[in-house]
């Protein structure tokens, strides 16, 4: 890797469920398989919990990247949060899409709690990814608040 | 200001080993509203949730963030240590360190780092959380079992004899169901009556057991503890006081051409009826559909010759309802008709018959006593061809799924007509042959080995009338290349698939329960929660939920019974807090909820209800919805649906991971 | 006077309905504006033509605006049609509260008594597609991803929050609003670029499955911001992943089919 | 009235001439605009799809590409065979986009999936049916065996035309001309199809076995909608008989043809006189 890509490391946060995907990373875990430290994991008890806001916060925060996983179709815990929270997730990409948000720095994912690790390989994939990205910039920018008024003064 | 205390655990070396636990405890101190912070070697050890305790004291600690390991393993430990302490247990969270971050990472500071955020996103989620009091649901002790089958039977007497009372609903005049039809049953070749009619007895003349037979569940309220069902009682027009079997009425009854149900149409019955000699209760019902009585005016001869007076012509329906804590779901299920297909002759064909006829014809209380004879001529077949699966597995006929009971079944007709008809000669054509099950693989060899079963790997075509009169079926050999075969038959005899009754996503929608696209009632989860559903405080068994045989139909209801007591013996049900609540709010918002209730389709388990806000004059201000805290599960998806953020879930709200996400990310 | 507006008179003057709620004619003869008529004599002055675009069904649920008493006449446009029969199905008008009324070619009143009446009507009467707006969401879908955001960007940099967006939809009837929750403070309240985005991004998604295409978010912007677009696309979206067909109950958001397709989630 | 396409395929131009003929005089009889594809070609019937799948898509898809670009919106292919291929083609590149593409890259022209294809039957049912009751004029008052062999009815997810093991469609139209259908058992067994030239004892069989059911059901002529069940019927005659040990008589005619009779249409513009087995005047 070159040595300008490897001084950026990217923040991520993964937004998970807790039956499967938060299971999954334990067992990754208890295998003890390696992976990036680059990504924070929050807790949710179902994917169909997980507020759109809640993404767009996590970039106004600074995330550079998110990870969005639950059970696979027919396996939720609660048998339907993760159909409506893919149907949440169609409308949603695509209004992103066409407001020009970068769609690429959203990755979903579905992961059991037994596919511990296919966690450590969605984490290493997307760090790689959004690390080949680059920081989220454009967004950033448009956050801080202060510094947008000032260079509207400017 | 609160005062968080934080805990970072070493688990030995396996925390410690990859990130400096006194380093994430010093920067855990530094966190605002951190009014404590320590490491310790084991915290789940005694002396570990002894210092947790002790700080939480000394420190007047209004909130706990364990640094530990996964949530999943030690959270009960931690958040009974804090209640033990006098916190309550749902101001405590815990910061996965070891499962996500010591045993995932290289020792070094990128890991010490990552375990310091999570730190801090946990403090600030703590710093949000609200005390929380489990919820507690008063449970009425009795239970509904809906359906007498042989599943409602064991169900009713496995609750029964836990002394808890019972309510047992079955739609025909008599409990027993399929399994009261059948001749012998497999593997044993014991009669099915003889094993059954016992419990059927048991079932009418247990204390704790209220049987209503011609009856139906109109409709269910409620929640788990606290149902409420109403029940139909059809009009039997016989009073049942009075009443006393003597069956004098349905031999004098002039209408005895109707084809009876318990023979699957092979044998006839009078429009004052008993379905069969052992019924319970052995008391007759008047059919208004066939009655003259009922369908021209006149007649009225039962009521002449009824020696109590028992004939009440004007009886209505009743309505009752029954107040009970849980419900099992015993309703069965059916097997198609032959006039499903087209290729076998749509039930033009008097000769081919479904395999419950033949149990009929096999069963010594059947319409030929026991005597294998065609429905045509009542002549004794001396070809007869069993064609297994039909309509089951076959994608074409909107049935993909196997229906499981007929290749056993199958293999016991042809057993048992062998038995009976020693000369005859018999052909089953299969596609597999799936006898997984105690002795059942052994059954069918002996039905392929010693009674001499000609075993036919094939599918039929098509079963067709010459212009003779007699019946071809022709098929196919593929275990002999493919090649086509015409076997002249005099009876055939079709596996026809077992599928959902009509009527069970009618009752599945009066019970709020979720059903497979076969209408099949849907499991809580297909291995883990065989006999729940989705609705707590409702629960199935038999072959409502697929195709069952009575072995496996047994043992859910017995399953489904075990899932009964443990909720009746309960005075109240407590359950995790962690449900989502509508908000409530000074007036005149009263709340910010609208009223949409678009969030109801959102809900797996038909929590949101809604409710009426009043003023003192009783007039209705609003209208909002409320989440009953019984049936909520905690999914939260009605949360990020709601637009106003009405609603919110306890333990995962709006504020709480909102805080999480933000102090994850903020550092440099 | 036509013969409709001698109808509406009668109405009033009978007392049928305590108020009709239409169009009659705007301060420049190319406009109309919302009239709300009490008495037979006002009826005289309502007006339906082409030129009555503002939506009144945004009056419905604002319950100080109306008699507390007495059935509630509305000369309505097809889009208020539209837009009344969305708020029937999310609980916001009480059965028999409104009189819908259509205004025919040869000005004949049509009564529209339920919602299956409404949605008979709205069926006939489909409205025709904007090609401008369509022209608009080609032309924006055919820019590169950074080309998109800079669009936005620039142009959501200029609201100034005056949410004149959420007063004109019908369907934007929330008590406490989202931008208005400040536990947590979703949306930060001042106007700046990112706010106003997640502003936007919030009002379209809760439009889901409900916008009804009236246009009139976009006619009360006083910015003229094309933010019609991203509800259009949104529900151009919904229309290709689900169908034009609605959920009977619920919402498009809060239903789902096991079948729903996607090749982004992995 | 809408014009429909009208593709024959090589069938109607050969051994079954009377279909075309019978297909077209029923058109004119009851002024329904007929107008034939430009420049068609074989729809690869049997041998492209069982050798070739880019081929057995390419071949139907110019012939529907060419309806499209002829401005038709719908097209009637009376022979089962096309009409199996062009639907299959059909419902295969509305479905896969991927090979829609591909397909029409290959034959360098454009197919939207707009065009609706009927078979014979299903033209008829839309456009000859409503006008029954009133055209017809010599009701033949027989008992008929509709025959409607595999191709016409399957496969049915494709096709979604009739009741795919007990189709009626031909049995109701029959009735409309005043005869009677026969209930009997082999309405969509096989007739031995291609095999008619390679393997001639096998049709016989096969085909004697159909013939010899709805004899004995009483069916005075067997009514069919495709002109492979036609020519095994009628030109293996002999092969049937000696497969039966029998001298079978019973016309077989094409559903065109049955219907024209009852309108009236003089037998020669049915190509009546076409048949090896006669048919008799009714």
């Amino acid at each position: 890797m070159d040595e300008n890509k490897a001084a950026f490391e990217p923040r991520i946060i993964a937004f998970v469920c807790n039956w499967c995907t938060y299971a999954g990373a334990d067992l990754t875990g208890t295998s003890r398989i390696k992976y990036a430290t680059n990504v924070e994991i929050v807790r949710f008890p179902c994917t169909g919990r997980i507020d759109f806001m809640l993404l767009l916060k996590a970039f106004a925060a600074g995330a550079d990247g998110i990870i969005v996983s639950g059970c696979h179709p027919n396996d939720c815990h609660y048998t339907s949060g993760n159909f409506h929270a893919r149907r949440r997730w169609i409308v949603f990409r695509g209004l992103l899409d066409f407001l020009g948000i970068d769609v690429r720095r959203i990755h979903y994912y579905w992961v059991s709690a037994a596919e511990g690790a296919k966690w450590a390989e969605v984490v290493n994939q997307t760090v790689a990814e959004i690390r080949e990205l680059g920081p989220y910039t454009e967004y950033k920018k448009v956050a801080n608040y202060i510094e947008e008024t000032e260079a509207a003064h400017e | 200001m609160s005062k968080i205390g934080v805990f970072i655990c070493h688990c030995g070396e396996n925390i410690s080993a990859t990130v400096d636990c006194a380093r994430v405890a010093q920067a855990a101190a530094e966190m605002e509203g951190v009014a404590y912070a320590t490491d310790y070697k084991y915290m789940c050890s005694e002396p570990g949730q002894q210092l947790i305790r002790q700080a939480i004291r000394e420190h007047n600690l209004d909130g706990v963030v364990v640094g530990s390991c996964s949530p999943r393993m030690h959270e009960p430990t931690f958040r009974r240590a804090c209640a033990e302490a006098g916190l309550n247990p749902y101001l405590c969270e815990i910061a996965n360190l070891r499962e996500h971050c010591s045993w995932v990472h290289e020792k070094g500071e990128a890991t010490t780092q990552k375990a310091i955020d999570i730190v801090q996103g946990l403090v600030e989620k703590v710093r949000r959380n609200q005390p929380l009091t489990p919820i507690r649901v008063p449970v009425t002790k009795k239970a509904l079992v809906i359906g007498g089958g042989i599943a409602g039977i064991q169900a009713a007497l496995d609750i029964a004899n836990c002394g808890h009372r019972v309510i047992l609903v079955e739609k025909e005049p008599s409990i027993g169901g399929h399994m009261a039809q059948l001749s012998e049953t497999f593997p044993t070749l014991d009669c099915s009556q003889c094993i059954l009619t016992p419990r059927m007895v048991e079932v009418a003349q247990h204390p704790n057991i209220t049987l209503y037979t011609y009856a139906e569940v109109e409709s269910v309220e409620g929640f788990i503890g606290n149902f409420k069902a109403t029940i139909r009682l059809k009009a039997k027009s016989v009073d049942e006081k009075k009443c006393t079997g003597c069956g004098l009425c349905t031999t004098k009854c002039p209408n005895k051409k109707i084809p009876g149900e318990f023979n699957e149409g092979l044998g006839t019955r009078t429009a004052i009826y008993v379905p069969f000699p052992q019924a319970v209760p052995n008391k007759p019902v008047i059919d208004k559909e066939h009655c003259n009585y009922y369908q021209k005016g006149k007649c009225r001869v039962c009521e002449k010759f009824c020696p109590t007076g028992a004939i009440t012509f004007d009886q209505p329906d009743q309505f009752i309802t029954e107040e009970v804590g849980a419900i099992v779901v015993t309703t069965g299920f059916r097997v198609l008709p032959t006039s499903f297909f087209p290729e076998y002759g749509y039930g033009r064909y008097k000769d081919v018959i479904t395999g419950i006829q033949f149990e009929r014809l096999a069963s010594a209380s059947g319409p030929t006593m026991g005597e294998i004879r065609r429905p045509s001529d009542g002549t004794v077949p001396k070809k007869v061809v069993f064609i297994a699966c039909c309509g089951s597995r076959d994608p074409a006929k909107g049935i993909p799924y196997c229906s499981k009971i007929c290749c056993m079944y199958t293999a016991k007709h042809a057993m048992l007509y062998q038995h009976k008809v020693h000369d005859g000669e018999s052909t089953v054509f299969y596609m597999d042959i799936r006898a997984g099950g105690k002795n059942y693989e052994e059954f069918v060899r002996r039905a392929i080995e010693e009674d001499k079963v000609n075993y036919v790997r094939g599918r039929v075509a098509r079963v067709y009338e010459r212009a003779d009169g007699k019946l071809v079926v022709r098929g196919v050999d593929t275990l002999l290349g493919a090649q086509q075969v015409e076997i002249e038959a005099d009876m055939v005899v079709l596996a026809t698939a077992g599928v959902a009754n009509p009527g069970a996503e009618e009752l599945a929608q009066k019970l709020h329960i979720s059903y497979d696209p076969y209408h099949f009632f849907a499991e809580a989860h297909p291995k883990l929660r065989p006999v729940e559903t989705n609705t707590a405080g409702i629960y199935l068994a038999g072959a409502c939920q697929a195709p069952k045989d009575i072995p496996e139909t047994v043992a859910t209801a017995s399953g489904a019974a075990a899932k009964v007591v443990s909720l009746l013996s309960q005075d109240d049900l407590v359950r995790e807090p962690l449900v989502a609540v509508v908000n409530r709010c000074a007036p005149p918002v009263y709340s910010t909820c609208v009223g949409c209730f678009l969030c109801q389709t959102a809900c797996p388990y038909q929590a949101i209800e809604r409710e009426e806000i009043k003023d003192r004059q009783g007039r209705v201000i609003k209208t909002v919805a409320k989440v009953n805290p019984g049936l909520c599960q905690g999914c939260g998806t009605c949360v990020s649906f709601c637009r106003s953020k009405a609603i919110d879930i306890q333990g995962y709200s709006n504020e709480q991971m909102y805080a999480e996400v933000n102090a994850l990310l903020n550092h440099e | 006077m036509n013969n409709w507006n001698k109808q509406i008179a009668d109405m009033l003057a009978d007392g049928t309905v305590a108020l009709v709620i239409g169009y009659e004619e705007g301060s420049t003869p190319q406009k109309t504006r919302p009239l709300f008529c009490h008495d037979a004599v006002a009826a005289e002055r309502l007006v339906m033509d082409g030129r009555c675009t503002h939506n009144l069904a945004v009056y419905l649920t604002k319950k100080e605006l109306l008699p507390a008493e007495g059935r509630i006449g509305v000369v309505a446009t097809v889009n208020v049609l539209k837009s009344a029969l969305q708020l029937m199905q999310e609980n916001q008008i009480p059965e028999g509260r409104f009189l819908l009324m259509a205004v025919g070619p040869e000005g004949k009143l049509t009564e529209l008594p339920d919602a299956e009446s409404l949605r008979q009507y709205i069926a006939a009467h489909p409205l025709p597609d904007n090609p401008e707006v369509a022209a608009l969401i080609e032309k924006i879908d055919a820019m590169s991803r950074e080309e998109r955001w800079a669009y936005w960007q620039e142009c959501l940099s200029k609201c100034v929050k005056c949410y004149a967006c959420r007063a004109a939809c019908p369907l934007c009837y929330c008590t406490r609003c989202i931008v208005e929750d400040n536990r947590p403070q979703w949306i930060l309240p001042w106007a700046s670029t990112l706010p106003n985005i997640e502003w936007q991004i919030n009002r379209v998604m809760h439009m889901a499955g409900r916008c009804t295409g009236c246009g009139a978010c976009y006619a009360a912007c006083p910015l003229h911001l094309p933010i019609h677009l991203l509800t259009k696309k949104l529900t151009q979206e919904i229309n290709r992943e689900f169908g034009t067909e609605r959920p009977a109950k619920g919402n498009v958001l809060s239903t789902f089919s096991p079948d729903d397709k996607e090749n982004f989630i992995h | 009235m809408k014009e429909t396409g009208f593709y024959p395929g090589c069938s109607l131009q050969a051994t079954s001439r009377e279909y075309n003929e019978s297909v077209r005089a029923l058109a004119r009889h009851l002024s329904l605009p007929l107008r034939e594809i430009e420049d068609w070609n074989c729809c690869g019937a049997t041998a492209a799809h069982s050798m070739n799948h880019e081929l057995a898509l390419a071949l139907p898809a110019r012939v529907l590409a060419l309806a499209e670009a002829q401005g038709m919106e719908e097209i009637v292919v009376p022979c089962a065979a096309c009409y199996g291929r062009l639907a299959t083609t059909h419902h295969t590149l509305v479905t896969d986009e991927t090979l829609r593409q591909k397909t029409c890259d290959t034959i360098g022209m454009e197919y939207s999936g707009k065009l609706k294809i009927l078979n014979a039957v299903q033209w008829i049912e839309q456009y000859v049916e409503p006008l029954l009751a009133n055209a017809v004029t010599h009701p033949i008052n027989r008992k008929m065996a509709c025959y409607y062999g595999c191709l016409l009815v399957r496969p049915h997810k494709v096709l979604q035309f009739d009741r795919v093991e007990d189709p009626q469609s031909m049995d109701r139209l029959c009735a409309l001309c005043g005869s009677e259908p026969v209930d009997w058992a082999f309405k969509t067994e096989c007739c031995g199809a291609g095999l008619s030239i390679s393997r001639t004892q096998s049709v016989g069989r096969l085909s004697g076995a159909i013939l010899s059911d709805a004899a004995e059901r009483g069916a005075e002529a067997i009514i069919v909608a495709c002109p492979m069940c036609h020519s095994n019927l009628d030109m293996r005659r002999p092969a049937a008989n000696r497969s039966l040990g029998q001298k079978l008589d019973i016309p077989v005619l094409f559903i065109t043809q049955l219907i024209g009779l009852a309108l009236g249409i003089p037998r020669k513009e049915l190509g009546l006189d076409r048949h090896f087995v006669p048919v008799p005047q009714w």
